[in-house]
């Protein structure tokens, strides 16, 4: 049954629980108005048939309605709409309250792409994967305008706001491959926006994971787009500001270029530090993660080893909120690049 | 009053508001005549119909097949975006209660004119004015924001998005002054025996829209404000690069704009009343509840606005405080349908072009009014928010319900407004057209939408090829019921057999007066001692016999 | 009912000067009620983000000078009161001194629109200025800049009405003058009035909004 | 129509006891009001109070001016009608709105806005999502 009428309304595959209770109302919903709709309808065209003109002399009776009348027109519509809404509302509800023990991943949209953070660094650009069977809660937020992360099979849709986070979650039920849409228009490549959910066995997805966080295919995905420009403000990296503030990072290291305890941070991403062994290393966000996690095993060269070591103080998502605090620190100087990048992209008032 | 049907050749009012006091184009554009001023409203917007009509079609024939069709994606962005603006603001909103309305409110409630016949004159050029801006803007590029102009896109995006903001601004302003004048004309000059009880449902109807078109055009008019003063000179106020909050920008235009969505629909209610009485010939069942109604939608009208926000990051609570408003707002549309459905009883109906649209728009409204309480039941929005589901409920309603009206409304005051009739078995044929037509046109966009198209997308995945291919079919059925409508109307100005004061045997007030009416309406004011939509004492009344049952079934 | 036939003021679709006189008065409170929400925008952005940068508001509200607030808000107020004791006039059929009340008005809307010129003058030096363009840099975050986009969008909007209500002041007030109305027909004077005490009316909600919290 | 004992101009015209009187009386409580809205603000009244405290002031002196100044107090229904209507818009449109970004997911607010830092950290981290309300309360 449940088959028959998801393939006969053109409904996509039901990828989580949530999505087989939201189609349950979706069935319900259809079933109701159909019934409704035949029993107006009939009314209406018996009344039609039985009362067409059969004379150009006609005349009718006044017919009024009884309170009775009254009573049933509000109060039946009334009772099924109420009856939808008690059903709706809690799903939604449930919706908004993601599990506790979710994984985290953030999820950042922009002209005209998506990336996706993990927990402990690893990012990935257009391809989302999460395991099956774990609840997932995805914190969003966007880079530019407003943009909507939109997967139908799990009927979840929520909008990304530049500068500031959205949270929804899911447990998807079976490994597979499903479309990411954007769903809030955003411009020229609007219906490019596309990514892609890639639900793994959990086992295959934790030795993923693991992979990624050791850091072999570091985060290549989160390299800048050329051409990108970073808004102020409007990024994970204002939460990084408040959790470096926090945690006292800007006690050593200064965000406008100045010699402190510390490196300053701007500017730093990308940056070639000379390390205390001579070594060059190119500053991307393995470096950063690590430079936090381990201070003293790469110290630059002309600094004291003097930073403690946040493992365990700060939290996977919270580093990584740094991180994009450190990245989008720069100078618009220094902001190399090509300079061709989208053809359309909107430029933020100096 | 004229006898049920009109037995003696129908007669062509001479002396009529379209020649009196002059025919000079001057005359026209300088006229403080209501009725002038609502048929220029007519032409107006059935211009602005053509031209969004147009965007309409080629937004079709680019959706054909995926990918690039016949324009690239940026002209994809203005031609949806236009479409949306001149729809709305130059015809949807204008179109009834400016166009129709200022034609028959006066008439209606027995008056000479409108209260302040000048601002209604500069409402009609401020309509221009707010048209021309924007067509300016349209020709200097247009705008890629779609209708709803979200910032932070809006405030940010290059095209030429201030002139069309500030062309809206001013129709806002258009909208405003029609709105003062109809409810203090109905207020102050009704004539003596129309009370509140016996006043057309039409006037009830405009009078609800006009309640909104006063108090929620302000605050669009200050958000468009806004949104041009942060695009131009960055303000900050809705950029969240400078602390301000987007979603406050979404709270300031639902509050106008889900409201103006009952601007557009009140007004074919309003139609729809009348058309449905008259060709009945049936008193309406339940005046009050009908006319009462439309107060209830105008006014929880205002409270559902959040019902659009489910997916940006509004709070649970003002999700659960905005769908269980939204269902209320159900209510009064389904008590409407039920008592039309319910005034067809024992009725007497004839099969004429407004009736149909009449059917066709019963269909339309319970369809677009189901799928939209459905949307709010929030958890069935979450997927169908932002897709073709919301496209295809809210052309249900905006296109088919009000257009149906229009078309009713177009039809059924055709002989009043220019003393003749259009050929009927063009009409019947158009309608069918018509119909079909927007059924094979967003039907299939319901099903794309459960599919997961999301809106405005220029480009779409090849598995929802087929229901565009659909869709775009549908929409070429459209476009020829139109051309028929238009062409036959036109002829019929010319060349139309002459109507008479009465053609429909309507009890309707406005049907008292010639057609065309003469320059004050009246040329000797009735005593309105009958309802408008009482037709129970037709002669020969006495001997049905199903007279008698009717009160017995008024209290079954 | 007063017979107004022969008043020139009744328009042809009125039956009398008094059914006129309503429908004018209900006109124009139907468009002060369209003012009143143009102004809600306003208000309603000022709470959201009084409500998000409480502390910023707060701050930025302490900075401004409250003397100048509150002296508007007394001649506003006063001016108020001329208005009314001008339609008082007018209903008596002194239009001379109705007019000249009216000019009353418009002098203590000129003191008004001079004081806020000082502040804004003020603004501009210090860099107090809306969005992009705020450059104090006392406060931090941006509640500083948001509130100075309120301020002027709010004071400047109303500022606006000032100019219009005195325009409408001066005209109603010179025909009152030369003697244009009479003790049965006086409804301009009304309705310029009306419109005068909503410009008071807002300002009064401005004033603490601004100024005190 | 019943309501129209109201400031017709005839009645204008021949009310022998003029308005002068209310007027002034209005005047002076509006003087007073203001200065004690004045004089209160300094005290500095420590959260809503105070801004509770001004915004019932200012409401106050509004519905004098509204009432005797623009003459609600003697007029007819349909105008009071209208102010009183554009009131609970007024209030609809700033309640609902507030009540959105008071009760939303925290850090769907502006970053550095009401979120402490702590509030962020709680939200990102904290296992327990931010207070959501529950269903029942519908």
């Amino acid at each position: 049954m449940n088959e028959l009428l998801r393939k006969l309304l053109f409904l996509p595959e039901q990828l989580s629980q949530h999505a087989r209770d939201v189609d349950g109302l979706h069935f319900f919903v259809v079933l109701t108005t159909m019934a409704a709709a035949a029993v107006i309808f009939a009314t209406a065209l018996f009344f039609m048939v039985r009362y067409r003109r059969r004379s150009e002399t006609e005349t009718t009776p006044e017919v009024q309605p009884g309170h009775w009348h009254e009573a049933v027109f509000v109060g039946v519509p009334l009772a099924v709409f109420l009856l939808w809404f008690a059903i709706g509302f809690p799903q939604y509800v449930d919706l908004t309250r993601p599990p506790a023990g979710a994984m985290d991943v953030f999820v950042q949209g922009k002209k005209w792409m998506w990336k996706f953070a993990y927990p402990g660094g690893p990012s990935s650009l257009d391809v989302l994967r999460v395991p099956a069977g774990r609840p997932v809660r995805l914190l969003i937020t966007s880079r530019d305008v407003i943009h909507s992360f939109f997967v139908p099979e799990l009927r979840v849709k929520q909008d990304a706001l530049p500068g500031r986070y959205t949270q929804t979650w899911f447990a998807a039920d079976k490994p597979g491959r499903y479309q990411v849409f954007c769903a809030e228009y955003c411009g020229l490549s609007h219906s490019g926006m596309l990514a892609e959910l890639v639900v793994m066995a959990p086992a295959e997805f934790d030795a993923w994971l693991a992979e990624q966080r050791r850091g072999t295919a570091l985060a290549q995905d989160a390299a800048p787009t050329p051409g990108e420009t970073l808004l102020p403000g409007s990024s994970i990296g204002e939460q990084g500001r408040a959790v470096a503030a926090q945690q006292g990072c800007l006690k050593c290291h200064s965000v406008d270029g100045s010699r402190h305890i510390g490196p300053t941070f701007l500017d730093l991403y990308q940056r070639q530090e000379k390390l205390s062994t001579g070594e060059l290393v190119p500053v991307d966000e393995g470096y950063l993660t690590k430079s936090m996690m381990d201070p003293a095993a790469q110290v630059v060269a002309g600094y004291q080893n003097v930073m403690p070591s946040f493992q365990g103080k700060m939290t996977p998502p919270e580093v990584a909120a740094v991180v994009e605090y450190i990245k989008s620190l720069k100078t618009p100087a220094v902001h190399a690049g090509p300079s061709e990048g989208p053809v359309y992209e909107s430029t933020p008032r100096k | 009053m004229s006898p049920l049907p009109a037995s003696e050749a129908p007669v062509y009012a001479e002396r009529n508001y379209l020649n009196t006091p002059a025919t000079g184009l001057r005359s026209w554009l300088t006229t403080l005549d209501h009725k002038r001023i609502g048929v220029m409203f007519l032409i107006a917007t059935t211009i602005a119909f053509a031209t969004g009509g147009f965007f309409a079609l080629l937004i079709r024939l680019e959706l054909l097949t995926p990918g690039p069709t016949i324009v690239d994606a940026m002209t994809y962005n203005r031609l949806f975006t236009l479409h949306g603006v001149v729809m709305i603001f130059l015809f949807m909103i204008p179109a009834i209660p400016s166009g129709f309305g200022n034609f028959l409110l006066p008439i209606m409630v027995g008056a000479k004119d409108v209260a302040f016949p000048r601002l209604n004159l500069l409402s009609f050029y401020l309509y221009l004015l707010g048209a021309v801006i924007a067509l300016w803007g349209m020709i200097h590029g247009g705008a890629d924001t779609g209708w709803t102009f979200y910032t932070p896109y809006s405030t940010t995006t290059p095209t030429k998005v201030v002139p069309i903001l500030l062309g809206a601004f001013v129709l806002g302003f258009s909208s405003i002054l029609t709105g003062l004048n109809f409810i203090v004309t109905t207020h102050t000059l009704r004539a003596p025996g129309i009370t509140w009880n016996k006043l057309p449902l039409f006037v009830w109807s405009i009078y609800a829209t006009s309640i909104i078109q006063i108090l929620a055009t302000p605050v669009l008019g200050m958000t468009l404000l806004l949104v041009a003063v942060e695009h131009a000179f960055g303000w900050g106020i809705f950029d969240p690069a400078r602390g301000g909050d987007p979603v406050l920008f979404q709270h300031f235009f639902w509050f106008y704009s889900h409201p103006a969505v009952y601007i557009m629909i009140l007004p074919a209610m309003a139609v729809i009343s009348e058309v449905v009485c008259a060709f009945s010939r049936k008193n309406i069942f339940g005046y009050k509840a009908v006319a009462y109604s439309s107060l209830g939608i105008a006014f929880v009208g205002f409270f559902t606005w959040g019902h659009h926000l489910f997916t940006s990051g509004q709070s649970a609570y003002n999700a659960g405080v905005f769908g269980v408003l939204t269902m209320f707002v159900g209510i009064f549309t389904a008590i409407k349908i039920f008592n039309w459905v319910a005034t067809l009883y024992k009725g007497s109906i004839s099969f004429k072009t407004p009736f149909i649209y009449f059917v066709g728009f019963l269909f339309f409204l319970f369809f677009g009014g189901m799928t939209g309480v459905a949307l709010a039941t929030v958890s069935l929005d979450i997927h169908w928010q932002d897709t073709y589901f919301v496209v295809a409920h809210f052309h249900f309603i905006m296109v088919g319900s009000t257009m149906m009206g229009f078309l009713a409304a177009l039809h059924y005051w055709w002989p009043k407004i220019t003393g003749r009739m259009y050929n009927e078995r063009w009409g019947l044929v158009a309608a069918v057209f018509v119909i079909l037509g927007f059924i094979f046109t967003f039907l299939p966009q319901f099903l794309l939408g459960n599919e997961g198209m999301p809106r405005r997308y220029f480009n779409y995945p090849e598995r929802y090829w087929a229901l565009n291919v659909a869709s775009t079919a549908g929409a070429s059925v459209l476009a020829i019921g139109f051309t028929i409508v238009l062409v036959y109307i036109l002829v019929a100005l010319r060349h139309g057999e002459v109507a008479g004061p009465n053609p429909w045997g309507s009890r309707g007030y406005e049907w008292l007066t010639a057609s065309p009416p003469p320059l004050e309406n009246f040329e000797e004011v009735p005593e309105f001692r009958r309802g408008p939509h009482e037709y129970h004492d037709l002669p020969g009344e006495a001997a049905a016999p199903a007279a008698g049952a009717a009160p017995g079934a008024s209290h079954v | 009912m007063s017979s107004g036939a022969a008043n020139p003021a009744l328009a042809h679709h009125f039956e009398s000067l008094e059914k006129q006189a309503h429908a004018q008065r209900l006109g124009m409170w139907l468009f002060l009620a369209t003012e009143i929400l143009l102004f809600t925008a306003l208000f309603a952005a000022y709470g959201v983000y009084r409500f998000l940068y409480a502390d910023a508001f707060s701050e930025a509200s302490r900075g401004l000078a409250t003397w100048m607030g509150g002296v508007n808000t007394f001649v506003l107020v006063t001016s108020s009161l001329t208005v009314a004791l001008g339609l008082d006039a007018a209903a008596r059929g002194d239009g001379r001194r109705s007019g000249g009340l009216f000019f009353l008005s418009i002098g203590m809307g000129l003191v008004f629109m001079a004081l806020k010129a000082v502040e804004y003058r003020h603004h501009f030096a210090s860099g107090e200025l809306p969005g992009q363009y705020y450059t104090a840099g006392a406060i931090a975050g941006s509640g500083g800049a948001l509130f100075f986009t309120l301020y002027f969008l709010i004071t400047g909007l109303h500022a606006f009405h000032v100019l219009i209500g005195m325009t409408v002041l001066g005209v109603i007030g010179v025909k009152s003058w030369r003697g244009a109305y009479s003790p049965e027909y006086h409804v301009p004077v009304e309705l310029a009035g009306l419109y005068w005490h909503l410009v008071d009316l807002i300002w009064i909600f401005v004033f603490p909004l601004i100024y005190l919290i | 129509m019943s309501a129209s004992h109201a400031s017709t101009p005839a009645r204008h015209g021949h009310a022998a006891h003029s308005h002068v009187a209310r007027y002034l009386r209005v005047w002076l409580a509006l003087m007073v009001l203001t200065a004690l809205t004045w004089g209160l603000s300094r005290l500095h009244i420590p959260g809503g109070a105070g801004v509770a405290v001004a915004l019932a002031i200012a409401s106050v002196k509004g519905g004098l001016v509204a009432l005797f100044f623009m003459h609600l107090y003697d007029q007819r229904g349909a105008n009071r009608l209208v102010f009183l209507t554009s009131l609970v818009f007024v209030a609809l449109l700033i309640g609902l709105t507030l009540l959105d970004n008071a009760t939303r997911f925290p850090l769907a607010n502006p970053p550095d806005a009401g979120t402490s830092p702590r509030q962020v950290r709680d939200a990102i981290l904290g296992s327990q999502p931010p207070a959501t309300p529950h269903p029942a309360s519908h």
